[in-house]
């Protein structure tokens, strides 16, 4: 049986008080929660302070280009489907540079899980506006504010039926690790957006400003009501609903291939005579 | 150009089903023990304009197009005469009686009477099979083959139509004497660079191919889509070209042999993640099919203009390997060995082809399978200790790779600089051993190197180079100059990278005169031998119109250049 | 006072039957009668069929690369605000490759009008699917039929609360017309996404299939009400509501920078002393 | 290699306000008329970790950075253990006495004693300007200036601060000459790299910037946004880099003088809209800012590792130019160049520069901005007769380009290939006339092409070759080397393409000894003289561990090399 502390501890390049710190607190419980051990477990990132960590515990890491970890990691699950394939990357990573693969990630709905630490900024690059900043949002490269009206995932993901839709916040730890775990036993693409304080660049969506706002969703709340959800994602302002927002059993992509029922692809032996065959075609 | 060979032009409107007769037209005649090399030339439209599939068969192996014609089947009236011009001395044109076309050389064949609006190319087949003196029953079994899918009605009224053309064309008294028998190609494949690239990666275990549709790649994924299920393959067409080069990468790291092909402006999309494979050390082979650019440019046009481009693609420094296959034996074998590369080396390796040669159908002799191994991906596990260092430092630069899940250690790759485990780091002197471990795996790769096909003359009047798809014109050149009494030397690169100065150098200065014969506009290759060896080469024929490159191309060329 | 005549009568390279000439038609309609020039028009397109539409009529034209066409937009409408901008292009073009330039131009605002040709399918290159493809739809690249959902823009468009967000059909072109008429009236980013039977490569989605299906929004319909229009857009399988589906008075890109309300920024000259003063902080 | 320049390295964590005091006091030192060159050391994190800001200092022009510490200032004890044996026999180290460092060359500060935890920088900037000799008034007036956004009640604070270190310094006796007075940079800006493109551009009249966060060119688009309003210019974040290339072009489209920057991975991205400004001939700039690869490699560390990807960078062939600027003077006029060249010869030309120029503050003298013109773009509209044809073919490849809206004539552009009018074609004859009239510009390159700079003996012992940021550590080697009786040349490139052989062979011919610098592990540039001219530089000295080339790296280098 795995802890979390076979998911070690280590140093980080954080800033003390970043959002992130709990953040990894609730994936390495929510994976010891799961039951897996780390080396059952692979975690793609891109770049930026939030895809810096899966270097701080232990599982298989591939912390590959900034915006690009889904097509990498969709890529790993199609070729080993015995691995848990987790996601972790940044607003920026995911919903800006990444944009394109978050929508074709949703429409194909593989066996994954996004974890996607939400600053509402640009961590590493020293604090310009993200995709999710607020409209007015000021920055050194936005003097005037931000122009744009700010990207809502979970409306998006909504919208799009996405399998599992939820959102979480960094502040409330053992909350988080449960929709991750959730999000993990969840067949096909989870969508965990998690509201993370940036001490260092962001002074608008505190710690605080997101603590008076955040509220788990009631029990009574029909994660199945399409329409219901829809609305539920347009609160923001004064009040934040967190927890599964929406979830469907729609039919996964590995459903779709007979092949890919067949065990781990990685592990198949091809046969000759196929090819044979194939190249007799052209007789 | 004197020669034996029959050039056949099928020209019409897309949508004509050109390609339908052009292919079954070319099994029947590699059949008959002919060799045959096929040209496709198509505008970027789906319906209408003009298109020709051109098929030169021969009783000896056909290495290249030729540009007299022979036979001109003209599906459309238009075709007479955009290409009644290159009608050779003893050619004809086939056309419909119905056009009023008058050349003393025209069959006009009643395809009105027949009734054969629809499958005018069916009657068409029937009539140019039957001048070349096929055998009947062979070419109605071969379109039996090809229409397999057919329902029996329409299987019917084909065969009809077929027989109905064959018989009446054996009646036609016409001055064109059948080419003498040949047994040269009996059950020899016909295939075109994407189908012998496709298999080739089969044969070396493929499991992973994800790509954006892109002429003229796309074959390669449609014919592995078809047969993905039965091999064991994912096909994954991607959202754009960046998730398809990202997701191979994945799969390949997770130890499945991954390929992508795209051309030009998708490969351009891809240089990011080229850079991504170089610094995480992981194989991915890459086919980048060439058109004519700047940007779209001619979408379904073939040019070499992006060897320069490949060569450089990626930022910061490492390792790779280029091939330019030249045949379809070529195009087969070298995917094969870029697998085996990549994996071995874990670099982005690349089969730089172009249009021409992706779908230039030609007869090629079986593979034996038997003896062709696919690669094995991945390090023994057992040799491992703990804690697995996935980069640790070696003599050849080569580390460990082992397969995240297949053991009990971790696999860390990192696109930032790292430490031998994977893991980030700023520290300075591990980044220069870093790179001097990377940089090592180019030694093993120049070890390996395919030296440049030399054939010809120890000291010739003319040395040809040349590289990829040129290579049977090239060819063809020096044996008609030899013919005529000259010296030649052709010095063909299929490899194009590394290029290893000691293997060429004295070929270069062993000749009076040196030309190199690319198709692009600049001369890309020369450049680069100029900064390998030092050797300049002034003298060039270079074709960027969109066309390929033919022997009467390059001879016209050569009188120009004045050698 | 201009007519559709202005813009010109040009041979295509489309097949015959193709569902691109009436949308050709409709937009030259609707630039007739919105009373604009050729030379006030700016077609931008990316590459595909339906790109090649800015070819076959009278305009400033930019064909651009494939799934670019809104960035070159937004930098054309920036510099030069007395542009009419429309960006003309396909599915593939506009959801696919260009997809996280769709979300970042709803969330812009800019003032340009999308017409987009949507055949569901990729024309060009022989008929790979596309993301609006419909799950199941067999080509020769998804000879398993397309196992990803499709991607269905005038949800996303709705959802994200575009300005303007409509569904056109090819086969009623004065209907079609008169949408992009409006499109183009309309400040700030409209997306026209047009039904376009592709005769062939799309034999699911024929000009019959949507000619059963297609109805105009009745006249009582509230594009103002986000939630009805979210539901509305789900429609799909047996009727097919088109029209203007949803519409807010959302503040435009432009109204965030005093500096574009001056004109267009391209006859601006560029002054001197600012500059100076400028350089003369350095010291 | 003595020398009379002072060297001060600040060090600490990340959040110490290092830049912060950095800067205040670059500006003091310059201000009080030494020249000054700044070196930036820092980790890709916010907080904690090690960072450096250090501070060459002297009487005459600074061209490079030197590695010996004089004054080392430690904002934190971690510092001290880092960079003490760095010090050099004149240096000390500034430190709290607070630490219990103890080495006899300690300079111990109570800031304890000050309370000055939240201002320790302040204070140290207070400890240094005193012992450096500095005017008390300058430095606050300077102080004053820089905080000026503060409140009035932080102002106080911190002048307070800064009079009291002041002061107490001022009494310590310790064994540091102060240095000799200059006048040389009084009234000198202080600017780096960064900041005298983004003010070159702004003269050039730059309308349209767009870009996505990037170390190290960021901070282009953060100055640029910071005066947008005031000067008229878009400053566009982008959505990713794919955008912002395909925005910069569409605003040059429109009329706007475009520019895009970013570093290698986000200008991988680029590399098919730049095949695209080149096939649609619109005018672009594109700041390449170099850090180490590959991938994502040392994200704020320095390198010339893409010198032949950005020279090949783009499918298809077409014209271009590059520069490296090597000095804050060259990263100004030099892009002012390239938008002039981009404008007359609408074609994409790069500035490739690389982190340490990026963010290396110096002096430089003001620039006399009224006799330097904006670019203006487009052609007369009245010289053109209808048909108008944007992409006429012209004697020297240049086409007269209208811009949208500013006629009746209509403007139309093409990423395929086209005709004249700019509309798609697929004449293969046109298609060869487009790719010559196209290929012309370069001719027009050429001539305009920058020589690269020379200096030194005719006949040499040794000549250094160097391009953009390694000018002055070259410079500065060879003045040393001349200083002990050796004949030496040195060649700097500050434009890298096009290279025109003639302009450069004489001179690799006329020295007995050639030795290429670079900040790549490859050899990039000796491998393309190579090309271009066939002379082959086996000699070099290179670094690619992420840190600027010094005048003493050179030396050691050249030592090994055994020149
Ligand atoms: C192609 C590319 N473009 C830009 C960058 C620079 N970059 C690194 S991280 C980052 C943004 C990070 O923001 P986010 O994803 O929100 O992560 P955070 O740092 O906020 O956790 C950027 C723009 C890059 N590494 N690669
Ligand atoms: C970067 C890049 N990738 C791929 C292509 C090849 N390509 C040209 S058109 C096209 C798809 C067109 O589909 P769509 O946008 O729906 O237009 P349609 O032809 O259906 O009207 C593709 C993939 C390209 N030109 N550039
Ligand atoms: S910058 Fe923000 S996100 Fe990054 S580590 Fe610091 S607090 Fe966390
Ligand atoms: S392929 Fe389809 S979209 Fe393209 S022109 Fe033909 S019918 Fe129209
Ligand atoms: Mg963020
Ligand atoms: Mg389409």
């Amino acid at each position: 049986m795995t802890t979390i502390d076979d998911y070690g501890n280590y140093e980080t390049a954080w800033c003390p008080g970043c959002g992130n710190f709990s953040i990894l607190k609730a994936v390495k419980q929510a994976l010891a929660d799961s039951g897996l051990a780390p080396h059952q477990v692979l975690i793609v990132s891109g770049i930026g302070q939030a895809a810096k960590a899966p270097h701080y515990l232990n599982a298989n890491v591939f912390n590959g280009l900034h915006g690009r970890s889904l097509p990498v990691a969709i890529g790993a699950k199609l070729m080993n489907s015995a691995l848990t394939v987790i996601v972790e990357s940044g607003d920026g990573c995911n919903y800006g540079e990444g944009g394109n693969h978050f929508l074709a990630a949703i429409r194909r709905n593989i066996d994954i899980t996004m974890v996607v630490h939400n600053n509402q900024v640009y961590g590493l690059t020293k604090g310009q506006a993200s995709p999710t900043s607020p409209e007015g949002f000021v920055t050194k490269t936005q003097p005037q504010g931000v122009a744009s009206s700010p990207f809502n995932p979970v409306t998006v993901g909504v919208a799009m039926k996405a399998g599992f839709v939820a959102r979480g916040f960094a502040g409330q730890v053992d909350h988080l690790a449960d929709l991750i775990r959730r999000g993990i036993a969840h067949r096909g693409l989870s969508l965990i957006d998690v509201l993370q304080p940036c001490v260092s660049f962001n002074k608008v969506n505190t710690f605080e400003w997101y603590q008076k706002r955040c509220y788990p969703l009631p029990d009574d709340y029909d994660v199945k009501d399409w329409e219901g959800a829809m609305k539920m994602t347009t609160q923001w302002e004064d009040k934040i609903p967190i927890g599964v927002i929406y979830q469907s059993d729609r039919k996964t992509y590995e459903d779709h291939f007979p092949l890919l029922k067949e065990g781990p692809l990685v592990d198949r032996e091809i046969d000759r005579a196929v090819i044979q065959q194939i190249m007799e075609g052209y007789r | 150009m004197a020669d034996s060979t029959i050039n056949i032009v099928i020209g019409g409107e897309a949508g004509q089903g050109l390609l339908t007769v052009g292919q079954i037209l070319v099994k029947c005649i590699a059949k008959s023990g002919y060799s045959i090399l096929v040209t496709q030339d198509s505008q970027s439209r789906i319906r209408g304009g003009h298109n020709t599939f051109t098929i030169r068969m021969g009783t000896q192996k056909v290495v290249a197009p030729k540009e007299a014609v022979d036979i001109l089947l003209a599906l459309n009236k238009e075709t007479v005469g955009l290409h009644k011009s290159d009608i050779s001395s003893r050619g004809f044109i086939i056309v419909d009686e119905g056009w009023g076309v008058d050349e003393n050389i025209c069959l006009k064949v009643p395809f009105g009477k027949w009734g054969a609006d629809g499958s005018m190319n069916i009657c068409a087949l029937g009539v140019v099979t039957a001048l070349l003196g096929l055998d009947r029953k062979l070419v109605l079994e071969t379109m039996n083959r090809f229409f397999g899918s057919l329902d029996e009605q329409r299987l019917q009224e084909n065969r009809a139509m077929l027989e109905l053309a064959f018989s009446w064309a054996q009646e036609q008294s016409i001055s064109f004497e059948e080419p003498t028998p040949s047994s040269y190609a009996l059950n020899h494949l016909v295939m075109n660079g994407n189908d012998a690239i496709a298999l080739g990666a089969l044969t070396s275990g493929l499991k992973f191919y994800s790509f954006y549709p892109m002429t003229p790649a796309t074959p390669i994924g449609v014919t592995l889509a078809g047969k993905a299920e039965e091999t064991g393959v994912i096909v994954e067409q991607a959202e754009d070209e960046i998730a398809a080069i990202n997701m191979a990468i994945g799969a390949s790291f997770a130890g499945g042999p991954s390929m992508v092909g795209t051309s030009g402006g998708g490969f351009a999309l891809m240089v990011e993640g080229v850079s991504l494979a170089a610094m995480t050390e992981t194989p991915i082979v890459i086919v980048m099919a060439q058109r004519p650019g700047p940007a779209t440019g001619l979408p379904t046009r073939t040019e070499q203009g992006d060897l320069e481009f490949v060569l450089h693609a990626g930022h910061g420094e490492f390792p790779r390997a280029v091939f330019a296959p030249g045949t379809i034996d070529e195009c087969f074998h070298l995917t094969r060995r870029a697998f085996d590369l990549a994996e071995r080396f874990q670099s982005p390796v690349f089969i730089l082809t172009d249009h021409f040669l992706s779908d230039s159908f030609r007869d090629t002799p079986p593979f034996d399978l038997s003896s062709l191994l696919p690669v094995t991906p991945g390090s023994d596990t057992e040799a491992q200790s703990s804690p697995y260092r996935r980069f640790a430092f070696t003599e050849n630069g080569v580390s460990p790779r082992l397969l995240p899940g297949s053991s009990k250690h971790l696999v860390v790759a990192d696109s930032d600089e790292h430490t031998e485990e994977g893991h980030i780091t700023e520290d300075l002197t591990i980044r220069k051993r870093m790179v001097d471990k990377r940089l090592r795996k180019q030694d093993g790769l120049i070890h390996e190197v395919l030296p440049p096909d030399v054939q010809g003359d120890k000291r010739p009047d003319l040395m040809l180079v040349s590289w990829g798809s040129t290579r049977g014109a090239v060819e063809e050149v020096a044996s008609h100059l030899r013919s005529e009494g000259e010296r030649i030397k052709t010095l063909h690169f299929s490899q194009l990278w590394p290029l290893v100065p000691d293997k060429v150098l004295d070929h270069f200065e062993s000749a009076r005169d040196v030309v190199c014969v690319e198709g692009n506009a600049t001369g890309q290759m020369a450049r680069l031998i100029r900064r390998e060896t030092g050797f300049h080469i002034e003298k060039r024929v270079l074709r960027y119109d969109g066309l390929p490159i033919t022997p009467e191309y390059i001879l016209r060329g050569l009188s120009v250049t004045g050698k």
